[in-house]
């Protein structure tokens, strides 16, 4: 049998290998994979607590929100994926550049 | 130990090992490959966690269009990939310690309330009929107005937007071409 | 786990190695004299020019940014479909929204031109 | 319950040895997952070796359409051991490793395009209760693994460290995506018709099968599962007129044998997908009451048969068309999925939905063939316009064409990617998108 901590420590560890990620890298594409890493932590703790708590739950009817917003997250990742993706592409386009660092448009 | 440990820490195995290459490895495109086998990882926890669907799910949207686009921006803006740069920036070190100090939190948390708690030991007995039920009961949900259908709306607003907005701005228009 | 999953989980184990046995096998069996000329990449018969990087249109982006659209389309699609049976005239207008919604997007594309290969 | 040595015969000719077995050796945890690997070894093994068979036929069946005789040294008269000769050449071959190459994802190619085609059969219903596994979410599970080969396509583009697979990969993977879409909606309709995403229920639906409820749908089904196996006329994966052989130019050996294995496993899965999908699976008209009841011990093998003969027969079609058609452009192949095919299945989707549930709700006196009938009538109508407005656009293309100057619509072809030159941008960075290769470009 599995614990349910065993997940969220999964999680937890995921979470935090991608903020790590998302501090430390410098390439934009690089930071966005990092994003995408704690998304997924997110969700592994969404299903974890579904399978864990929500299923026991007396309703008439399975029970499906862990699911519903894990579902909702993943849409959530693909817009932010695609409209991040396209705006680096776009900055490379007119800065040459990918480093997050270096994208100071706005301060100037 | 039982089967679905072995598989469960095999599996954590993958997924924490590929994470930690996608965020310390300098060739890009190797840190996709770790990321996209990082999902099959997590896919497997869902697989563990009775959610096959989620699974699904995960490798057609993650790994068969994510990655693809993630890969795709890669390669387009390639230039940059060389590793003649360093990959980190100066506050690498602060991004550790918030990593180490986020997950101390969390597992304080986690050792609070979830660890050897009896009533969250094991997966709680659930008829299979509960459980193959859940995928349609879910396409119900989407679209009950008592459960989800406004934010199931929203989804598909969000999405196009999202569409619309990078087609926007990842599109080279005139203009662009002379700010350039 | 659910046990016809174990099935599947068992499968994504089993299913690399049938490739790697073949790959093995040629190994062993094959020659191993490996030398420069032998190992340049196919260039049409001249010798190969700088490395494989060519620069790649924005196109295959557009393209790639549609289907990951209509893949999120079809989680949601999926689990309507299958609860088809049990769903009413309302569902079947929520889901009719959802489609039309996404396919303005699609519209959205095509008027911009960018689904046109140039 | 021992062992007896007769009734495992009788039960494989049942086929159902694996219930038997499970009976025999009791419900402890390693039972299953013995019989688990004994299953996926056979559902894994059985494909792959038939992709001798396969390649042969396909081999013989061409040439007697392009008027030659085929493989006919190896093995007797018939070419019967021509595979396994080339088989055993590509083993003894060298294992080239191209110089430069990304070793991990040069090797992990090959290996993930065998892994995700065999792993697409786990869920093909072959004959009543001979399944790999039921999966509650089947046609699901079948899309999720097929786009997880795309992968498998970039990995071979990048490892190699050559243009022309680079591009072919690009080109590939654009044209794979771009495909699945209709694929993903032509799926959805059996699934609203039968209420069910398992492969296995799908089938027990059928007792009609859907390809007279919808047949336009089908079509759009068969043309992308036509170019989601890269086949003629849609096989730019390995036009070797512009990208020598696409992903794969630097792969030989065993290496091209995985690819090549794969692809023909990719459509002998496709053949059983449409099969399952929209012919009726093992069922067959008169048939079927023999296949699903149980009284009849061939009753199985007999689904079994009609699976296979029902998979040949598109397979036959399959061949056919490569014998037929020549290949398309690729401006042309995206065109017409994304301007014709996708709004025309969205337009079949809504449809469907409707529909059923309107006369589900409201006629349901007309019965099953009722049913069929104004679906079938709704789906030609559906059809029909939409070739209409095919038919209006492609005349307006003409017409513009023709009172163009000739000299404009030389150009205008040349626009369009037939050469690789025209496809790669000339790496001044700044504007990657549509110039025109041939025209200078400025400096910045």
């Amino acid at each position: 049998m599995i614990p349910l901590s065993w997940y969220l420590l999964v999680a937890a560890l995921l979470f935090s290998i991608g903020l790590y990620g998302v501090m430390a890298r410098r390439n934009a594409v690089a930071i966005l994979m990092s994003v995408e890493l704690m998304l997924n932590a997110v969700n592994i703790n969404l299903i974890a607590f579904w399978r864990y708590g929500s299923v026991l739950s007396p309703a008439t009817d399975t029970p499906t929100t862990g699911w519903a917003w894990a579902i909702f997250v993943l849409t959530v990742a693909a817009a932010e994926a695609a409209v991040g993706l396209a705006l680096i592409i776009s900055v490379y386009r007119r800065r040459d550049s990918v480093i997050a660092e270096e994208l100071d448009l706005l301060k100037n | 130990m039982t089967l679905e440990q072995v598989i469960f820490i095999l599996v954590s195995f993958l997924t924490l090992g590929t994470g930690i290459v996608v965020v310390t490895n300098r060739n890009l495109f190797h840190a996709a490959l770790a990321m996209m086998a990082s999902f099959l990882g997590v896919a497997g926890l869902y697989i563990l966690l009775d959610a096959g669907f989620l699974a699904a799910a995960q490798l057609l949207v993650y790994i068969g269009a994510i990655s693809i686009l993630i890969i795709f921006a890669i390669m387009l803006t390639r230039r940059m990939m060389q590793a003649r740069e360093a990959s980190f920036n100066s506050q690498s070190g602060l991004g550790l310690f918030t990593a180490v100090a986020t997950f101390a939190l969390l597992a304080a948390v986690i050792g609070q309330f979830w660890w050897g708690v009896d009533a969250f030991n094991g997966r709680p007995d659930v008829p299979d009929t509960v459980l193959q039920n859940t995928v349609s009961s879910l396409g119900k949900a989407f679209v009950s107005p008592e459960a989800y259908v406004v934010p199931f709306i929203v989804a598909s607003v969000l999405l196009l937007a999202a569409l619309i907005g990078a087609i926007y701005v990842a599109w080279p228009t005139v203009h662009a071409e002379d700010e350039a | 786990m659910q046990s016809e999953w174990q099935f599947i989980v068992l499968f994504v184990v089993i299913a690399p190695l049938l490739a790697v046995a073949p790959i093995l096998i040629n190994w062993l069996l094959g020659p191993k004299k490996p030398n420069p000329i032998k190992q340049q990449t196919y260039e049409c018969g001249v010798e190969t020019v700088g490395d494989a990087w060519v620069q790649f249109k924005v196109q295959y982006y557009i393209y790639a940014l549609v289907f990951v659209i209509f893949d999120i389309e079809a989680v949601f699609l999926f689990p309507i479909a299958a609860a088809y049976g049990q769903l009413g005239l309302f569902a079947i207008g929520a889901t009719a929204v959802f489609i039309v919604l996404l396919a303005d997007g699609l519209l959205y594309a095509w008027g911009r031109g960018v689904l046109e290969w140039i | 319950m021992s062992f007896n040595i007769g009734e495992f015969i009788s039960s494989i000719f049942d086929l159902t040895a694996g219930d038997y077995l499970a009976s025999v050796w009791g419900t402890e945890p390693w039972v299953s997952v013995v019989l688990d690997i004994l299953g996926i070894l056979i559902v894994a093994t059985i494909p792959l070796l038939s992709v001798f068979f396969v390649g042969l036929i396909e081999r013989k069946v061409l040439a007697r359409m392009q008027d030659r005789i085929g493989p006919n040294r190896v093995g007797g008269k018939y070419g019967l051991l021509q595979m396994f000769a080339d088989v055993v050449k590509m083993l003894t071959k060298e294992l080239l490793v191209p110089a430069g190459a990304d070793k991990v994802a040069y090797f992990l190619a090959p290996i993930l395009s065998l892994a995700t085609s065999a792993l697409l059969f786990a869920v093909v219903p072959f004959a009543p209760g001979v399944i790999g596994t039921n999966l509650g979410v089947g046609v699901f599970y079948v899309l999720s693994i097929s786009s997880v080969s795309v992968v498998a396509l970039l990995l071979a583009g990048w490892g190699s460290n050559n243009k022309y697979a680079l591009l072919g990969a690009f080109r590939a993977v654009a044209q794979l995506v771009s495909y699945e879409v209709p694929m993903i909606l032509s799926l959805l309709v059996p699934i609203i018709l039968a209420s069910s995403m398992s492969t296995m229920e799908i089938v027990e639906a059928q007792a009609i099968p859907f390809v007279i409820f919808a047949p336009i749908s089908a079509l759009i089904f068969f043309v992308s599962s036509l170019a989601e196996t890269g086949r003629s006329p849609f096989d730019l994966l390995e036009a070797e007129s512009e990208i020598v052989a696409g992903f794969h130019t630097e792969y030989s050996g065993m290496v091209f044998g995985l690819f090549m294995a794969a692809e023909y496993m990719g459509i002998m899965f496709m053949c059983f997908l449409f099969s399952t999908t929209y012919l009726g699976g093992y069922r067959f008209f008169g048939l079927e009451e023999i296949v699903v009841g149980n009284g009849f011990q061939l009753g199985r093998l007999l689904g079994l048969f009609i699976t296979i003969f029902k998979g040949a027969l598109v397979f036959f079609v399959f061949m056919w068309l490569r014998a037929t058609l020549p290949r398309l452009r690729i401006d042309q192949l995206l065109n017409f999925n994304w301007k014709f095919m996708v709004p025309l299945m969205l337009m079949i989707l809504l449809t469907v939905a409707l529909l059923d549930r309107l006369i589900l709700d409201y006629i349901p006196q007309v019965g099953d063939a009722g049913r069929a009938g104004i679906h079938l009538v709704s789906n030609i109508i559906i059809g029909l316009a939409g070739i209409e407005v095919l038919r209006r656009s492609a005349r307006r293309q003409r017409q513009r064409h023709n009172t163009t100057s000739t000299v404009l619509a030389v150009a205008e072809n040349e626009g369009a990617p037939i050469f690789v030159a025209a496809e790669v941008e000339p790496a001044y960075g700044h504007d990657d998108h549509g110039h025109d290769a041939h025209a200078p470009v400025p400096a910045h």
